[in-house]
């Protein structure tokens, strides 16, 4: 399946694009795309953090995506 | 009863601090953040703050919720600024009522330190050698 | 620097707010007191407030101090009225700059929570079935 | 001496008056004030406590008064 991704902050540079699309295969969680990601980007691991958001709020590793899915990746946060 | 905006305008203390005023509060504490000229010596130019709006529009919902559940609040008005802002700008206020000062001070304390932690807005801050997101590496 | 006012007409959260905006600022916190409705369950008609003046504001003056040196603030403004006051209206304000939020918070809590126990200043309050001056017995 | 002495909230209700003036003998203290106006103001034990305030600041029991000082009687505060 084909997810659909944003990235914000220090990831869209990273990744160089607003939108991604990764390949992924049917039923993967949060924790398969942060594999994928981490191979793609290795630059990901000098973050202080990642996280991803489906739908709009912070998602578990154990969570399954689908292809209908508003899947985000959040680097750490500096608001206020 | 909350009010949460995100603006790419000025942000208007007095707007949060009506929103909040009520019959039955005897407190209101306010939060407003300012952009500071210096950070850890190095002079600011100017900040650049983005966010995942529909998501930073529910988490700042979810801790007003938890705020006024918590600290028995009666109205939280946080609007956060997006875009570029020049030192001396606001880039977010946040305004609390209750009954009594010490539930009004804990539950604005606590909105603006959660907010800070899991609100997905990001700051830039441009100076005049380059440009760094703020907190991205440990 | 400090700003230590009474007065007998309408307070101004906007003027103390402004008044400690500062370039080293990083945060404002004001508190807001209001008259409420009800105390104890009893519907309050109006608040008499009387100050012994010349103490009141040396008194103002030496809580600001205070907080502005242990807390590290930049700026505060501390105003309270006197007179009578109705429902809805500010009896004290008080507005801290600090470079972060943290001092900010504290100071503002440490100047209301001292004047509340130093300062002199005398609140009645006037019910349809007689008055009160607070605090005054055990 | 003759001490002049102001009164503010419930202590302007006891008193009966803005302005008092007490005789006490030269050289006398705040305690020594104190006392003497716990004799002529019973009530003044039922209050949750009475400061003395001297030349507009909180003063000792063993501060000593004179005649030009401004004397003010500080029943519990109530202000914010």
């Amino acid at each position: 399946m084909t997810i659909k991704i944003l990235t914000f902050g220090i990831m869209r540079d990273i990744a160089g694009a607003e939108r991604l699309e990764m390949e992924l295969p049917n039923g993967a969680n949060v924790a398969e795309l942060e594999a994928a990601l981490a191979l793609q980007f290795p630059s990901i691991r000098r973050l202080g953090a990642l996280f991803i958001a489906v739908n709009a709020a912070y998602a578990n590793p154990d969570t399954v995506l689908s292809e209908h899915d508003e899947v985000a990746l959040i680097p750490p946060v500096s608001g206020g | 009863m909350m009010d949460i905006q995100l603006h790419r305008e000025t942000l208007s203390p007095e707007y949060c601090r009506q929103y909040v005023a009520d019959p039955q509060a005897g407190a209101i504490v306010e939060f407003v953040g300012l952009v500071r000229q210096q950070t850890k010596g190095k002079t600011v130019l100017r900040l650049e703050f983005e966010a995942y709006e529909k998501m930073a529009l529910s988490e700042m919902s979810r801790i007003a919720g938890q705020a006024i559940e918590r600290y028995n609040a009666i109205k939280i008005s946080i609007h956060h600024r997006i875009g570029v802002l020049q030192t001396g700008e606001i880039p977010v206020i946040v305004a609390v009522s209750a009954a009594h000062r010490e539930a009004a001070f804990a539950a604005c304390q606590y909105c603006i330190d959660t907010l800070k932690v899991t609100v997905p807005i990001w700051k830039k801050e441009v100076f005049e050698d380059g440009a760094v997101w703020v907190s991205a590496h440990p």
